[in-house]
């Protein structure tokens, strides 16, 4: 099936309200689906293809896009977020420390209970989200970790 | 007056509070649970924290959290709402100990009114008339056949840690009381980790009529009247109005003095709800005291131009009570329907998303809720998502009142028990002022 | 299987309500999935055609689906429906009167006014919608007109 | 009581008026035009009549139509609201002789008050104090320069059946005042069929407040203080209090009783608001009476207590007054917001589809509008889609209540004025309540 045919289906599909085409004939085969360039779409009861009908998330939340390797180790908590154990302690990890999974990352302070973070994979320190001794939420990330793919 | 307050709440007493807030010039700082990012009382706050996923255990009923919160957003008090931790004596007390205003009576109060039996004990010192009792808690089967003996059957066995209901057993025959005494010391353990537990006269078909005091923490303690709820689900109150239509002005006033003399006694401040049973011949015996704003405290503030939260805060500060006694006018009659996500007939909770929304407004009513247009209720956290409140002249413009508000409400998405209500406000029993705690049960 | 054969297929579908067709035959597949017909379809700024985005009208607007050459003569004020000029007269119009443009078919009391509605169509009269001395609002259906093609 | 009432209006007014009728047990039937097939007060009332398409005048304007849809619906009065023909004199001549009660004065009081230049000789020999004027029609130049002379410059020129700020010319010198007189006259035929003009004294940076007069069938008349009405744009409202900052309780007996013996000496009856002009001598004049209710009655109703729309109706099914006077009661401050749909800078209306909306709520808050989540606000009608009112115990509180409220107020899809609101809540000015009414063409 040629450029020139599969034009001519996509004009005939254009004139129609057809959303999904098959079709096969003696020389070769041709599939094609249409509703990608539909925007902010909200569709009930139909068998149309979910990604259409998705909203753009709110910035909050879609973390910047980011490769599969690296991971998020987040807040357990509300408190104040320390790197070190104490003033004059050299930091639990810094960017570019290799790190494993349990080792304490971080401490949280909540009601002068110093919590321990620790980190749930191994590989390597690569950003630091938050300043020593500010504090942080429940959830909130903490360290970007560059795991090992 | 507070700089900052941070609320240890959700849904509509958040916004309640923060709206109190707003209008004092007090920054409001919200906590919310993961599932609640979108909720109305993360987004009206002048700041949000998040303080754990979606279970109360693990977000707003963890104290260290909302301590924590309190402590990092250098907040310098803290409004616990109803619910939630808001009779929580440790979540007081840890406020207490780290220097946090807890906006409410001190952990000691909350800690005497939280045990029935010292409550009940307290009261009975005071005067304040109570059910015959036990008078403290029963060591054994034998210990509570003789007490049940002497004060006469049915009587209703009763957890010291428990309130609003929980954990109660009613009991008719001597026969019956081994069994039900053992089954509800276990019962008291597992529900609130106390086995402690009491007996009582049970009292038959009585109203729940509640007196809401104002107390400073400068001894000045008011009364501002009562709120009828006998209207009520298995203890869950669904309707509350004020006045009620079983008082008169001298009632009114003997339930008030014994109220506001208990409050008195025990050093209580802040706002607080004595709630009591009123029998068919007009006697009244003290319940339980509830030590925080109750959810039905609209009707009370539409009746008395009051705002108790406000109020709450004010208390707070130290400020002392501009109010007196002598000036406390109740004007109209104020009922307030409770909105919940529920079928109308089983009860099963509905939640869901809202998908329309018409809201009910105009002269006369006031809705107090967190719900929008696209909001999903969640299935998490408590049913309740609004509260209608009416005000007018009289109580028959007030059925009236309501019952067209509650026809404009239309919620689409999820069912409520919106029906539920216009059918209690249609039954003549209900509207010749004829209720009790049974009404409802009868009713369907 | 030849855009030809596409074409005629699909105008087959446009005139049934399937959605999805699945045909093989000795020269070739065809699988068709149309969106057309879609219910309770919320669609914003799409170029798909507008029929599909239409929710189905509430039943009082949508007249019973008819044939096009049936013309429906409305109301053109509020008042009261009267067939004939006075209750001993013949009526205006009846099932089977042929009427033309400009005839007078019904009265519709106004105020004590009584105010001739003209028809706007030529052709036979089919039904009518109202009872005699009913009310009736603006807009409100009175006659079907059967038009010649 | 009626059995049934029209409602010849829209929006949320029309809405307004179907919850006193839902209230009083009394039907209401809407009318609408067909582009408001959807519209709240189309859904909400209990009947509802198409009475034209889209555009006014052969709709809510239509009086054919509208009496005509009385009779087939066998309503027994109607209620006009206000705009459309609440002031229309000969659809209340029309609904008389029908025999339908028109809710409002007579025909034949509604004449002379829509005409101004004898309503305000009626004033004058009233002793209503008026700003010195012609004191007739002026026939030519010549008698407009001579009167303008004597008044003293600078003058204004109005149209004697305008009304509202309509057909208005402010002139400073002698030279322009021969044009601007004829360019007066010109506008008054087109605008109102009616080429009378008038001249009178031009007040200077005056504040508008107007008393609410109520008045029954049998001689009551009575007053229910005033609305300050001073934040206007182009003489359309759209910030309204009360009580006035300007007034005293003095200030406000005076003005009360100058209305009152207006309303008396007219045979007034119904509600009705008399317009005054206060001058930065806190001396008022006499400006118009609106025989109709005002959009901003709810201020009113919030401090008095007093439902407006149910004292309509009860008034017009011959009720006697039972409100005295003496026993009038003016409690805590109302503000009142008039929400448009429009750019907030540049006052274009917006009209549009309404896609997310969060409603105020809460203590003190009441809302009137007839939105919804999916409303489609029309260009055919006016841009006012909702008043948000608000009543606290003092001014500088519903202050902070109307901020924090119009915070709340979440409108997606369309502008609207929340933003200007807003800014003037902020205002030095306002706050200090110094307000006349050029200011807002001074604040924007």
């Amino acid at each position: 099936m040629d450029l020139k045919n599969i034009k001519a289906i996509y004009k005939f599909l254009k004139e129609t309200d057809i959303v999904e085409i098959d079709v096969e004939g003696p020389d070769g085969k041709l599939r094609m689906k249409r509703g990608g360039v539909v925007h902010e779409v909200i569709l009930e009861n139909t068998s149309r293809p979910a990604k259409a009908a998705t909203a753009p998330e709110s910035k909050k939340d879609s973390a910047i896009e980011k490769p599969d390797n690296i991971k998020i180790v987040t807040s357990p908590m509300v408190g104040t977020f320390y790197r070190s154990p104490s003033p004059d302690a050299p930091v639990f990890a810094d960017i570019g420390s290799l790190v494993k999974t349990g080792q304490t990352v971080c401490i949280i302070e909540a009601m002068k209970l110093m919590n321990e973070v620790e980190c749930e994979y191994s590989g390597k320190v690569v950003s630091i989200l938050v300043e020593n001794g500010q504090p942080v939420e429940y959830g909130e990330p903490l360290f970007h970790v560059e795991v090992s793919k | 007056m507070f700089n900052k307050i941070l609320i240890a709440n959700r849904g509509e007493i958040a916004v309640r509070i923060i709206r109190a807030c707003k209008e004092l010039g007090i920054k409001s700082l919200a906590v919310y649970s993961s599932a609640d990012k979108d909720s109305l009382h993360t987004r009206f706050a002048d700041g949000a924290i998040c303080i754990g996923p979606a279970k109360s255990a693990d977000s707003y009923l963890n104290i260290t959290s909302i301590v924590s919160a309190i402590e990092v957003a250098d907040a310098e008090a803290v409004h616990p709402g109803y619910g939630f931790l808001a009779e929580n004596a440790a979540f007081a007390e840890a406020c207490e100990k780290c220097g946090i205003k807890f906006i409410g009576p001190t952990s000691q109060v909350m800690k005497l009114m939280g045990n029935k039996i010292l409550a009940k004990k307290r009261a009975e010192e005071l005067g304040v008339p109570v059910l015959k009792w036990s008078n403290a808690p029963l060591a054994n089967e034998k210990e509570a056949l003789e007490v049940s003996k002497k004060i006469g059957f049915p009587v209703l066995i009763k957890a010291a840690s428990g309130g609003g209901g929980r954990g109660m057993k009613l009991v008719h025959t001597q026969a019956s009381l081994a069994s039900a005494f053992n089954m509800a010391k276990m019962e008291a353990m597992a529900a609130f980790g106390d086995a402690e537990v009491f007996i009582e006269r049970y009292c038959e078909l009585p109203r729940h009529v509640e007196i809401q005091v104002v107390a400073d923490e400068h001894g000045n303690v008011i009364h501002l009247g009562e709120r009828e709820c006998s209207i009520q689900r298995r203890h869950q109150k669904i309707l509350e109005e004020s006045p009620s239509p079983a008082l008169d002005a001298k009632l009114r006033h003997k339930m008030g003095e014994a109220a506001v003399r208990l409050a008195k006694a025990i050093g209580y401040t802040n706002v607080g709800t004595v709630e009591f049973l009123l029998d068919k011949n007009k006697n009244f015996y003290f319940m339980e005291m509830n030590t925080r704003v109750q959810v039905e405290h609209p009707v009370t503030e539409l009746i008395t131009g009051v705002d108790l939260v406000k109020e709450q805060i004010k208390i707070a500060t130290g400020q002392k009570l501009k109010l007196k006694q002598k000036n406390v006018e109740l004007k109209g009659h104020a009922i307030e329907c409770r909105i919940n996500a529920e079928d109308p007939r089983s009860f099963v909770p509905c939640p869901g998303k809202i998908t329309e929304l018409t809201l009910p407004g105009g002269p006369g009513v006031r809705l107090d809720t967190a719900i929008y247009c696209g909001y999903t209720v969640l299935p998490h956290y408590d049913n309740l998502i609004a509260k209608l409140i009416v005000h007018a002249e009289t109580r028959e413009e007030a059925i009236a009142r309501m019952t067209r508000a509650l026809e404009e409400f239309h919620i689409g998405g999820i069912k409520t028990n919106i029906p539920l209500h216009l059918k209690i406000l249609k039954d003549h029993d209900f509207i010749a002022g004829r209720v009790d705690i049974d009404f409802l049960s009868r009713f369907t």
